[in-house]
C-alpha cells in the first residue's frame, strides 16, 4: 500500500513537490519547541533597535524586538492548527450534507442545494468580513467563517459524486442487500468519492492559507501574540521599504505551502484522470 | 485486381507504459484491394482498433510506429508531414467510429460538420457541399435531409448518429473507408440496419472496407475477407468462407463454437467455453500468446518463437499457429445430463405492474399528476414464475426489461399492480422495507463488471458483507469459510479475498459478483445481461458458471437480455418486452418460431444470418395509446394498432402474444413492406 | 465698556516669572489663562527672559496656490458631534473656535478679544472681537455664541462638549421613564438658567456650578466652533462661517476641497485652495501618496515610515512633543482590578522605559503611569518608576493571586503602535504571573467596551492642562471614567489643584496626586508620544500641533 | 428556452431573498445598536437610550427585516430621516423610495448617494481587470491546453500555479516594491484624483494589476484543463481524421466546447475579483466599494455593509444569470432541450 502510494507520488513531480513542501512545513510545526531558537514572544529589547538580520537573529527582529525565525517556525504550528481544522469542519459538514442529498434526493437535496445556491451567491471575502466583523476574530470564529463559506461548495461536489455513484451496481447490490442509507452512503459511496474529494481538500486547504493570510492582512485575524504568518505579514507590511525581512519571509512561508497544496491536487488530480 | 490499396507491413505500434513500452500490435502486415471489404476481429485489447487508426496515422498519446510500414496508393504514409497527413485523412482514407454519438462535434449543427467534411478535400462553395451533404444524408437513409442538416448531435439517436458519421465519411470519397466497431451500443434492430447500410454502401460505392468489430458473425456478413487477431497479433486470415467454415487457428475455432447460434436449438444448455482471458497488453508470452488457453497447446513447441510464423494454409488463408497442420478441431463442452426443470411452485407473480417515474419540482417534491397521462417503464406487466425455471426477459434498450428487475430486486417502487415474492407483495417496499428473510431469498447479478464491485472494497470484505447480511452467519471465521466456499464455487482461488476490484478482469469481477449473490442461498437470482459487458471469449464461461450454480441449488433465474441466441439456448421460458409492454411469452421453442409476434419477428431477422435486409429506421418513442409497436410495426393495421389496446391470445401451453393479428397470421407474412 | 481687569493672581505670576521661579512655557500658559492676551505675555516674557518669541517674526509669505493635504475625509456636516481630531481639519478652516491653543501649547483668544475669570475661577467673561464679521457680513454677536453653546450642551445634539462642560454647567434629570432594558433615561439642563448669559452683544458670560481653570482649554475642544446660527447647525458646503477659507466641494472619504473667502479679519489667508486628500485608512498609502507627490503633506505620518521619508530631498520633517497617549486602564468594577495591590503590581511589573522603546522608540518618552506629562505646566518630577517582579509578585500574593491572574487586555486595531505597546506589556508581565490575552478588535468595536472592558488600552488626546485629563477620566462618576476609579481622596486633590492658578502650587498639589495615582490609580501608562509629519519643503508656516490641528490661514507655498 | 431563462430567474429571486434575510439577521444581530453607532464613541448612555427608542431597535427580528424590506421597496418610510429624530440626517429624495437604505452610520449621508458615487470606480477597476484577464487568460490557456505536455505547456501551467498560490496582497506588497519603491515609476495610491502628478491611467495600473495577476493565473489554469481535455474527446479525433487543418480544428472545434466548463468558472472568478477588489482598494486607496465595505464592516456601519452586500450578491446573481445566456449562446442542448 505505502509502496503504492510512494510510486504514484514518484510518478508525478508536481505531486512529489507538492507533498515535499506540506510534509516539511509540517516537520517544522510539529518540531516547533525544539528548533525555534527563541521563545516566539519573547522580546529582545536589545535587537529592538537594529531589527535586520544578524547572527544573533538569522531572519531579524520583527518590529516588537521579536525573532523573526522563532515566530515564523511557531506560525507554521498556528497554521498546522488553523487550517486543518477549519478545512476538516468545512468538509465534515460539506460531506454530511451533499453525501444525503445526492443520495436521497428529494426535498432534503432541494434544501440542501438551495441553501448552498444561497451562500454561494455571497463573495467569500464578504462571509468571511461581516462574520469576523460581527463575532471577533478567534481561532473558532475562523473555523466557523470557513466552514459556512466553503461547507456548500464541498457538499456541491459530494453530492455531485454521489449522484454519480449512487447508479453504480455496487450500490444497487448493497440496496438489494436490504443496507441501511447511512450504511450505503459511508462506506459503499463516500469511500470512492474520496480522490476528488482529497483533491478539492488540498485546493481548499491553500485557499484557507491565504484566507487567513488576508482576514490577517485586513485586520481581523487570529489574536496576537499567536505567531501566525498572516498577523506577521501585517504587522509588518508597512514596514516592508524599511525592514523587508519582517513581512517577506513570511510572504515566502505562505506561499510555499499554498504552492504545495496546489501542486499536490494537481497531480492528484493528473494521476486520478489515468 | 489493380495495385493493392493498402500496403502494411509488418507494423509493430508501442505505447508508453509505467514500466516501459508495451507493443500492442505485433507482425502486423495486410494488403487490401481498391474495393475490396476486409474484416477485422478481435476482443478488446487485442489491438485492432490501434492498428486501424494508424492507417491514418493517427495514434493515441504515448502511442509510436516501432517499425513497419503503411502504403496507401504506394505512398509511404509513416513518415509523412502534418499536410499531406491531412490530405491522406478523410481525403484517401475516411473512418467511421464507435459511439457515433460521441465522435460528433455537440455544438455544431449536421450540415456544418457534413460541409466542413467535404470541403477539406473537395474544391467548391458552401452550397455545393450543403447540396453534396443533402445527397448523402439521403444515400445513408436519413429521411427529412433539410431538418437533419440543421439539428444538432444530441437530438439523433444513436442509429441516425452513426449514418451521419457514415455519411461524413463518404462525403469526401475516400478510397477506403475504416469502420471501427460501428454498430457497438446499438439495438440490434437498428444494428442491423446499419450493417445492411454499410454493406450496400460498399458495393455501390466499390471503394475499400475495413471493418473492426469482436463480433465475427457480423464481419462475416459483410467482408470478403477477415483477419482474427489476438494478443497484438493477427493469428488467421483468410476468405470469410476458410475462416467460417475451416477454421485453423484454435482461438479462431473457439471463437466461433463459444458463441450459440440463434438459429440452433439447444442439445446441451452448457456452452463451449475458452479458459482463462486474453493476457493484458504489456504481459509477454513467448511464442503464441494463446497458449496459455490452448487445448491443443504442446510445451516446448507452441511456447517458441518460431510458433507464430505465418503458415499458408490454403492461397490467401494464412494462420499463426505451430499445429496449424495438425487438422484441430474444437474442444466442445460435454453434454450435461439434461435436468429437466419442473415447473415448481410460484414464487414471483406480477400482476398488471406499471412503473411511472413522476416528475418533481423545484422543491424536489413529487407533482401530482395524472399517471396515465406519464410515460410508463413498466406498463401492465402480469407474470409469473415457477420455482427452478429459468425465465428469460428480452427486449431492446427502453423496452423496460431492467426497470422490471429493479422493481423485483427492490430498487425501484412499483406504480401501480401486485409483486407477489414468496407470497408476499412487494411492489411497494423498497429492499430496506422488506424482511431479511425475503432479501435473501432474492439476489441478483448485475450488468457492468466495472461498477458491480465497490473498488473501494476487497474481495474478501464484499462477499463477506453479503455472507455476514444475507446467510445469516455470524463469526469472523464461520463468514471466512463462507467466503472461501464461495469463491471455490465461483472457480476464483482464495487468494482472490485480499485482492481489490481494480486487480480483477472483467470474468473474474462477474464471477465475484455471482459469489455475492450467491452468498445467503438465494431462491431467486436476477441476472441482468450479466454477461453483455464481457469479451466474447469470457462470456462462454460466464454463462456455464451461472447455470452450474443454477442447477445444483435449484435457484430459479429471471435472465434479462439482449442477446436472443444466448436466451434461446438457457431458457426455459421467454418474455419478449417492448415500450413497456409484453409482447409475446413462451418456451423458447415457441417464441423462436412461427407463429410469432411482429417485434419477435423483427429482432430474430435482425440476429440471423443470411437474413433479409432490414430497413433502416429511426425508432421513435412508442406511442401512449394501444400496441407500443405500432410506431415501428411493418404490418400495422392502421385505425387500429396505435388506437386501441391489442388483445391477449393465447394457446393452451402457454405461449402467448398481444397483438391485433390473428393467431393464423403471425410469421404468415414472410415479406416486409419496404416503407420508410 | 470698562477695559477688562486683570485676574488677581497675574500680578504674582509676572514677578515669578521674573525671579525664575515658573518657566517661560508656564508663565505664558497660565498668563494667557488668566485672561491676559497672549501679545502681551509673550511682550512681558521677551522682556523679562530677553528670547524673541517665534510668533513675532514673520517673513513676509508668498500668496497663491493650491494645498494638498492628505487626511481622512469625514462627512462634516455636523461639527457638534465631530468624533475624531481629523473632523476640525475641514470645518476649522471655515468656522472657528473662540478660543485657540497654538502648536507651543498655549491657549488664546480667538473669536474672543479677551476673557476674564473671577477670582474663584467660576465665572468667566468673555469679551468678543469687534472686526469679526460672518461670511454673510453680519458681525459676529453675542447671540451666536450663546446659541451655539447651548446647542452644544443639548442632549438632542450629542456633542462631546456635553461630556466636557456636564460638571460645571449642567444638572442630570431623571425623567421618570425607563427604556427597552429597564434603564433609566437621564436628561441634561442647564444648571441654571442664567448659566450662559449675554451681557451685551459683544460680551457673553459663563456662570459656572463649580470652579475651572479650563474652560478656555474646553472652548477650543474640536466640536466646539462657532457656527453660523441662521443655519441651524447643519455645515456643507457653501455654509457661512468667520474663517479664511470656504468650503466648496466635499466628498466623503474622498475628498474636500476649500477656497480662500477675502476679507478673513485675522492674518492670511495666503492660499487660493486647499485640497484635503482621502486616500483610506491604509498608513502605507498615506506615505505612498507623499512620496509620489500626489499630496504635499499628511495630517500625520506614523513613526514607523520616518526612516523611509527622512531622507527625502523633497519633504521637512514635523514633530511636536505631545501629552498623546494611550493608558491600559483597568476597571475597578472587574476582579482582580478591584484590589489597589493588583493594579499597583500591573504597573510593578513594568519597565516603562523599555516599553516606550519597543511602543515608539526615539518618538515616545516614557511616561509615569499617572497621565500628567512633563509638557504640562502643573507636572510635578517625581522619582521614575522602577520595575520590581519580585514586589509586584508579592502584591499579587498578598490580594490572594498567588498563581498569578489570567486577564484579557482589548486593544484597538489601529493605531499599530498600541499592539507593540501591548506585546512589550504582556511580555514583562508575564514574569510577573500576569498571564494577559491580548484581544484586537476593529476601532469602532473598542468603543463599545471601552468603558466597560475590564483590562483595555485607551488613547487619549493630548490636552494643554494635566488636570484636564485628571478630571476627564479619574474623578468619580466624570462622564469618561472609563475605569470606574472613584477616590475621595483623589477627588478632592484634584478639586484642590483645579482651582490653584498658580502652576507651581498646583504642581506640588499634583505631585501628591501622581503619587496616588502611582500607588492605587487605574492605570499602566508607558509612553508619551509625539506626533511627526511630512510637509513638502514649498510649504511655510507650518508648525506641527499637538492635537493636529492645521491654521490653513498661516500656510504658504513657495514658488 | 424562455421557460427555461425564466425558471433560472424565479430561483435568483428567491436565491436573492433568501441571502438577504441570512445577511440581514447576521448583520443585525452584531453587538453594539446602532444608535451608538451613530452617535460616536463619546456619546453619553442617555443620548443612545433616547435614539434606540426613538428608532424601534427593540423590535423582533422578522418583523424589523419586513420593515427593513419594506423601506428599501419604497413602501416604508424610513425613521433615520425624520426631523424628529433630531440626527440632522436628511435625503433630498425623501424618507420613502424604491432602493432606500437608510444612511451610512459612518459618513452620515445616504447610502444611495455614497454608493452611487463609489460603485463606478469599482466597476471600471473590475471591468479593466476583466478585459484584460480574459483575452490574456484564454490565449495562455488555449496554448498551453492544444499542446499538453509541451515546454510553453509546462512553462505556463507551473507559472500558473505559483501566481494563483500568491496572496492579492503578497501581490500588492510585491508591485509596490517594484513600482514604487525601486523604479518609481508608478503611484503607491490610486485615489484617483485628477491634477496631481501622477494621471488616472498610471492611478489604474497598480491596481488592474494586482487583480489580473492574482485572477487570471486561475482562469488560466482551468481553462488549459477544459481546452487539453476537449483535445482528447472523440470528436475532436473526428476532426482530425477528417483532414481538417489543425487551426481550424482548434478554432471551430474545440474552443467553443472547450469554453463552455470555464463559463462558470470565469464567471465565478467576477465574485472573486470582489473579493480581491476589497483588498486591493485597501491597499492603494483606491474609493470603490470594496474598501469603503471593509472600512464600513469594521466600523460597523450597518446600513452601508448591507446595501454593499447586497450589491455584491446582485453581481453574484447577475452573473450566474450571464452566464446561463452564455451556456444558451455556447450549447445547443441547453438552447433546444
Amino acid at each position: 500500500m505505502m509502496r503504492t502510494i510512494l510510486r504514484r507520488f514518484s510518478r508525478s513531480p508536481s505531486a512529489l513537490i507538492g507533498v515535499t513542501l506540506i510534509v516539511a512545513w509540517g516537520l517544522v510545526a510539529l518540531l516547533a519547541p525544539l528548533i525555534a531558537p527563541y521563545d516566539p514572544s519573547a522580546i529582545d529589547f536589545a535587537a529592538a533597535a537594529d531589527p535586520h538580520p544578524s547572527l544573533a537573529h538569522w531572519l531579524g527582529t520583527d518590529s516588537s524586538g521579536r525573532d523573526v525565525l522563532s515566530r515564523l517556525i511557531w506560525g507554521a504550528r498556528t497554521t498546522y492548527i488553523v487550517v486543518p481544522l477549519a478545512v476538516m469542519s468545512a468538509f465534515a459538514a460539506g460531506i454530511l450534507l451533499g453525501v444525503p442529498a445526492g443520495y436521497f434526493g428529494g426535498w432534503f437535496d432541494a434544501l440542501v442545494s438551495r441553501l448552498s445556491d444561497v451562500i454561494l451567491a455571497f463573495p467569500a471575502l464578504i462571509i468571511y468580513i461581516i462574520l469576523i466583523t460581527a463575532l471577533g476574530p478567534s481561532l473558532l470564529n475562523i473555523i466557523i467563517a470557513v466552514t459556512l463559506a466553503y461547507a456548500p461548495g464541498v457538499s456541491r461536489i459530494a453530492r455531485g459524486i454521489t449522484l454519480a455513484l449512487r447508479e453504480q451496481d455496487y450500490v444497487a447490490a448493497a440496496q438489494a442487500r436490504g443496507e441501511s442509507s447511512l450504511y450505503i452512503m459511508f462506506a459503499e459511496i463516500l469511500p470512492n468519492a474520496r480522490g476528488p474529494l482529497i483533491v478539492d481538500l488540498c485546493l481548499r486547504a491553500g485557499y484557507t492559507v491565504i484566507l487567513t493570510g488576508t482576514l490577517g492582512f485586513l485586520g481581523l485575524g487570529l489574536p496576537p501574540p499567536t505567531p501566525d504568518w498572516g498577523g506577521m505579514v501585517v504587522e509588518s507590511a508597512h514596514l516592508l521599504p524599511i525592514a523587508w525581512h519582517m513581512a517577506v519571509f513570511p510572504c515566502v512561508a505562505i506561499a510555499s505551502l499554498v504552492i504545495g497544496c496546489n501542486l499536490l491536487a494537481d497531480g492528484l488530480r493528473k494521476e486520478g484522470l489515468k | 485486381m489493380s495495385a493493392p490499396l493498402l500496403v502494411v507491413d509488418n507494423l509493430h505500434i508501442a505505447y508508453r507504459g509505467d514500466a516501459g513500452d508495451v507493443t500492442v500490435v505485433k507482425n502486423f502486415s495486410l494488403t487490401l484491394g481498391s474495393s475490396e471489404t476486409y474484416g477485422l476481429v478481435g476482443e478488446s485489447g487485442s489491438g485492432k482498433s490501434t492498428a486501424a487508426f494508424a492507417l491514418l496515422g493517427y495514434l493515441a498519446e504515448g502511442g509510436r510506429i516501432v517499425s513497419g510500414s503503411i502504403k496507401v496508393n504506394g505512398a509511404e504514409i509513416t513518415t509523412l508531414d502534418e499536410e499531406g497527413l491531412r490530405h491522406l485523412r478523410g481525403g484517401d482514407i475516411a473512418m467511421v467510429y464507435q459511439e457515433p454519438a460521441s465522435a460528433l462535434n455537440p455544438v455544431l449543427t449536421i450540415g456544418r460538420q457534413l460541409v466542413e467534411a467535404r470541403l477539406a478535400h473537395r474544391p467548391g462553395n458552401k452550397a455545393q457541399a450543403l447540396a453534396d451533404a443533402a445527397s448523402m444524408l439521403t444515400k445513408v437513409r436519413i429521411g427529412d435531409v433539410q431538418a437533419m442538416l440543421r439539428r444538432y448531435p444530441h437530438q439523433l439517436s444513436g442509429g441516425q448518429a452513426q449514418r451521419v458519421v457514415i455519411a461524413m465519411a463518404l462525403l469526401a470519397e475516400p478510397k477506403l473507408l475504416v469502420l471501427d466497431e460501428p454498430t457497438t451500443g446499438l439495438d440490434a434492430t437498428v444494428e442491423a440496419g446499419v450493417v445492411d447500410l454499410i454493406g450496400e454502401l460498399a458495393q455501390k460505392i466499390g471503394m475499400g472496407l475495413l471493418y473492426i468489430s469482436h463480433n465475427l458473425a457480423l464481419v462475416g456478413r459483410i467482408c470478403e475477407r477477415v483477419g482474427v487477431m489476438y494478443a497484438g497479433r493477427v493469428v488467421e486470415e483468410g476468405s470469410t468462407r476458410d475462416i467460417f467454415g475451416r477454421p485453423r487457428h484454435p482461438y479462431t475455432q473457439a471463437l466461433i463454437a463459444c458463441r450459440p447460434v440463434a438459429g440452433e436449438a439447444a442439445t446441451s444448455r452448457r456452452l463451449t467455453v475458452i479458459p482463462g482471458q486474453p493476457p493484458a497488453p504489456g504481459i509477454h508470452i513467448e511464442g503464441c500468446a494463446f497458449v496459455p488457453r490452448c487445448p491443443h497447446a504442446v510445451p516446448g513447441r507452441c511456447d517458441q518463437a518460431a510458433a507464430i510464423a505465418v503458415k499458408t494454409i490454403a492461397g490467401k488463408h494464412f494462420v499463426r499457429c505451430a499445429r496449424a497442420d495438425d487438422e484441430l478441431s474444437v474442444v466442445t463442452a460435454a453434454p450435461e445430463a439434461e435436468t429437466q426443470s419442473l415447473p415448481g411452485r410460484e414464487v414471483i407473480r406480477i400482476e398488471h405492474l406499471s412503473k411511472a417515474y413522476l416528475p418533481r419540482n423545484a422543491f424536489g417534491l413529487a407533482r401530482r399528476v395524472d399517471l396515465t397521462q406519464l410515460p410508463k417503464a413498466n406498463d401492465d406487466i402480469s407474470l409469473s414464475v415457477r420455482q427452478s425455471e429459468i425465465l428469460s426477459v428480452v427486449g431492446e434498450s427502453g423496452s423496460g426489461k431492467s426497470t422490471l428487475a429493479r422493481i423485483l430486486i427492490g430498487l425501484e417502487e412499483a406504480s401501480e399492480g401486485r409483486v407477489l415474492l414468496l407470497d408476499q407483495d412487494v411492489a411497494r417496499r423498497r429492499a430496506w422495507r422488506r424482511p431479511r428473510s425475503l432479501l435473501r431469498a432474492l439476489q441478483m447479478v448485475f450488468q457492468n463488471p466495472d461498477s458491480t464491485l465497490n473498488p473501494s472494497h476487497k474481495v474478501g470484505a464484499i462477499i463477506g458483507r453479503a455472507v455476514k447480511r444475507l446467510g445469516q452467519i455470524q463469526g469472523r471465521q464461520a463468514i471466512t469459510a463462507r467466503v472461501d466456499e464461495l469463491l471455490a464455487q465461483v472457480q476464483l482461488p482464495q487468494s482472490f479475498t485480499g485482492k481489490y476490484p481494480h486487480e480483477l478482469s472483467g470474468g473474474q469481477r462477474q464471477r465475484v459478483g455471482i459469489a455475492r449473490a450467491f452468498a445467503g442461498n438465494p431462491d431467486i437470482i436476477i441476472a441482468d445481461e450479466p454477461v453483455s459487458a464481457l469479451d466474447v471469449s469470457v462470456q462462454a464461461a460466464i454463462v456455464n458458471l451461472l447455470l452450474d450454480m443454477q442447477r445444483e441449488s435449484g435457484t430459479t433465474f429471471v435472465f434479462i437480455s439482449h442477446d436472443l441466441a444466448l436466451v434461446r439456448h438457457i431458457s426455459d421460458r421467454v418474455v419478449v418486452m417492448f415500450g413497456g409492454r409484453i409482447m409475446e411469452t413462451g418456451r423458447p421453442a415457441e417464441i423462436f418460431a412461427p407463429p410469432y409476434h411482429p417485434y419477435t419477428e423483427a429482432l430474430l431477422q435482425a440476429a440471423r444470418e443470411g437474413r433479409r435486409k432490414v430497413p433502416a429506421f429511426d425508432p421513435a418513442p412508442p406511442p401512449r395509446t394501444g400496441c407500443r409497436y405500432a410506431g415501428r410495426c411493418p404490418r400495422r393495421i392502421d385505425g387500429l394498432c396505435e388506437i386501441k389496446e391489442p388483445p391477449r391470445q393465447a394457446t393452451q401451453g402457454g405461449h402467448v402474444i398481444f397483438c391485433h393479428l390473428s393467431w393464423e397470421q403471425f410469421g404468415a407474412a414472410q415479406t416486409f413492406s419496404e416503407g420508410d | 465698556m470698562t477695559r477688562p481687569r486683570d485676574h488677581d493672581y497675574l500680578p504674582i505670576l509676572k514677578r515669578d516669572l521674573a525671579d525664575g521661579k515658573v518657566s517661560r512655557r508656564s508663565f505664558l500658559r497660565t498668563a494667557t489663562l488668566l485672561g491676559l492676551s497672549a501679545a502681551s505675555a509673550y511682550a512681558f516674557a521677551d522682556k523679562v527672559t530677553g528670547v524673541p518669541s517665534e510668533a513675532q517674526a514673520q517673513d513676509a509669505k508668498p500668496k497663491g496656490g493650491t494645498l494638498r493635504i492628505s487626511t481622512t475625509v469625514y462627512d462634516v456636516k455636523s461639527p457638534a458631534i465631530a468624533s475624531t481630531t481629523a473632523h476640525p481639519l475641514i470645518y476649522s478652516q471655515v468656522v472657528e473656535y473662540l478660543t485657540k491653543t497654538g502648536a507651543d501649547n498655549v491657549t488664546r483668544p480667538h473669536l474672543l478679544k479677551s476673557w476674564e475669570p473671577s477670582t474663584d475661577l467660576k465665572t468667566w467673561t468673555l469679551h468678543l472681537r469687534d472686526d469679526v464679521k460672518w461670511h454673510s457680513g453680519r458681525p459676529f454677536v453675542a447671540d451666536d455664541v450663546v446659541w451655539n453653546l447651548t446647542r452644544l450642551l443639548s442632549d438632542e445634539v450629542g456633542s462631546s462638549v456635553l461630556g466636557l462642560m456636564e460638571g460645571y454647567l449642567l444638572n442630570s434629570v431623571d425623567t421618570g421613564k425607563v427604556d427597552d432594558k429597564g434603564k433609566k433615561i437621564i436628561r441634561h439642563e442647564l444648571w441654571d438658567p442664567k448659566a450662559i448669559e449675554k451681557v451685551d452683544d459683544k460680551t457673553v458670560r459663563l456662570n459656572l456650578k463649580a470652579p475651572q481653570l479650563a474652560v478656555p482649554e474646553h472652548l477650543f475642544h474640536y466640536p466646539a466652533v462657532m457656527l453660523y446660527p441662521e443655519e441651524k447647525g447643519v455645515f456643507g458646503p457653501g455654509a457661512i462661517g468667520t474663517g479664511a477659507f470656504t468650503l466648496k466641494e466635499l466628498n466623503v472619504s474622498r475628498n474636500a476641497v476649500l477656497e480662500a473667502k477675502p476679507g478673513y479679519w485675522g492674518e492670511g489667508p495666503y492660499l487660493d485652495r486647499i485640497e484635503f486628500i482621502d486616500v483610506g485608512g491604509n498608513e502605507q498609502a498615506i506615505v505612498n501618496a507623499l512620496i509620489s507627490g500626489q499630496v504635499d503633506g499628511a495630517f500625520q505620518i506614523l513613526p514607523d515610515f520616518y526612516p523611509l521619508l527622512k531622507d527625502n530631498a523633497a519633504l521637512q520633517y514635523y514633530q511636536v512633543t505631545t501629552a498623546d497617549t494611550s493608558v491600559v486602564r483597568m476597571n475597578l468594577k472587574h476582579k482582580p482590578f478591584d484590589d489597589a495591590k493588583v493594579r499597583q503590581a500591573f504597573r510593578l511589573a513594568i519597565d516603562p522605559v523599555k516599553a516606550n522603546q519597543i511602543t515608539f522608540g526615539q518618538f515616545s518618552t516614557p511616561a509615569e503611569h499617572h497621565h500628567v506629562s512633563p509638557i504640562h505646566p502643573d507636572y510635578a518630577k517625581l522619582p521614575e518608576p522602577q520595575r520590581d517582579v519580585e514586589k509586584a509578585k508579592a502584591l499579587l500574593a498578598e490580594a490572594g493571586y498567588k498563581d498569578g491572574v489570567d486577564v484579557e487586555l482589548v486593544i484597538q486595531q489601529n493605531p499599530p503602535h498600541h499592539l507593540r505597546n501591548a506585546t512589550a506589556l504582556t511580555e514583562m508581565w508575564k514574569e510577573a504571573g500576569i498571564r494577559a490575552a491580548i484581544k484586537v478588535v476593529p476601532n469602532p468595536q473598542y468603543w463599545d467596551v471601552w468603558m466597560t472592558a475590564p483590562l483595555g488600552m485607551t488613547v487619549w488626546a493630548h490636552r494643554p492642562l494635566g488636570v484636564m485629563n485628571l478630571a476627564l477620566a479619574y474623578r468619580s462618576n466624570a462622564a469618561w471614567n472609563e475605569s470606574a476609579f472613584a477616590n475621595p481622596e483623589f477627588d478632592k486633590l484634584l478639586d484642590e489643584a483645579e482651582a490653584i492658578p498658580d502652576p507651581k502650587a498646583r504642581s506640588a498639589r499634583m505631585a501628591d496626586i501622581e503619587a496616588l495615582m502611582q500607588r492605587e490609580g487605574p492605570i499602566v501608562q508607558t509612553y508619551w508620544r509625539n506626533l511627526i509629519s511630512f510637509y513638502d519643503k514649498k510649504v511655510v508656516g507650518f508648525a506641527m500641533h499637538p492635537t493636529y490641528m492645521v491654521f490653513c490661514n498661516e500656510l504658504a507655498i513657495k514658488s | 428556452m424562455i421557460r427555461f431563462l425564466l425558471r433560472r430567474i424565479g430561483q435568483f429571486i428567491i436565491t436573492f431573498l433568501a441571502a438577504s434575510f441570512l445577511l440581514f439577521a447576521v448583520t443585525e444581530f452584531s453587538p453594539g445598536t446602532v444608535a451608538s453607532k451613530i452617535l460616536g464613541p463619546y456619546a453619553v448612555s442617555s443620548q443612545v437610550d433616547l435614539l434606540t427608542e426613538k428608532l424601534h431597535l427593540g423590535d423582533p427580528l422578522l418583523l424589523r427585516y419586513l420593515r427593513w424590506l419594506g423601506i428599501v421597496a419604497g413602501v416604508v418610510e424610513n425613521p433615520l430621516g425624520d426631523p424628529a429624530i433630531g440626527l440632522g440626517l436628511s435625503d433630498p429624495r425623501g424618507n420613502r423610495y424604491v432602493g432606500n437604505f437608510g444612511y451610512s452610520l459612518m459618513l452620515k449621508e445616504p447610502v444611495v448617494d455614497v454608493v452611487g458615487e463609489r460603485i463606478g470606480y469599482t466597476a471600471l477597476l473590475t471591468l479593466l481587470a476583466i478585459l484584460v484577464i480574459i483575452p490574456v487568460s484564454l490565449a495562455a490557456g488555449v496554448a498551453a491546453g492544444v499542446n499538453p505536455g509541451r515546454p510553453i505547456d509546462r512553462v505556463l501551467s507551473m507559472g500558473a500555479v505559483i501566481l494563483t498560490s500568491l496572496p492579492e496582497f503578497v501581490v500588492a506588497v510585491a508591485l509596490l516594491l517594484v513600482g514604487v519603491v525601486w523604479l518609481g515609476l508608478l503611484p503607491g495610491t490610486s485615489p484617483m484624483t485628477q491634477g496631481g502628478r501622477w494621471p488616472l491611467s498610471l492611478q489604474l495600473v497598480l491596481p488592474v494589476g494586482v487583480l489580473v495577476i492574482a485572477s487570471a493565473s486561475y482562469v488560466l489554469r482551468i481553462v488549459r484543463a477544459s481546452v487539453a481535455d476537449t483535445m482528447r474527446k472523440p470528436y475532436v479525433r473526428t476532426a482530425l481524421l477528417k483532414g481538417l487543418k489543425r487551426r481550424d480544428i482548434i478554432l471551430h472545434h474545440v474552443l467553443r466546447n472547450a469554453m463552455i466548463p470555464p463559463i462558470t468558472v470565469i464567471l465565478l472568478q467576477i465574485n472573486w475579483l470582489l473579493t480581491g477588489v476589497v483588498v486591493v482598494e485597501s491597499i492603494f486607496a483606491y474609493p470603490g466599494v470594496g474598501s469603503l465595505l471593509l472600512q464600513a464592516a469594521l466600523f460597523g456601519d450597518i446600513y452601508l455593509v448591507q446595501a454593499l452586500t447586497l450589491l455584491a450578491l446582485l453581481v453574484a446573481v447577475g452573473t450566474q444569470l450571464i452566464g446561463d445566456l452564455c451556456y444558451l449562446a455556447l450549447d445547443p442542448k441547453i438552447k433546444l432541450g
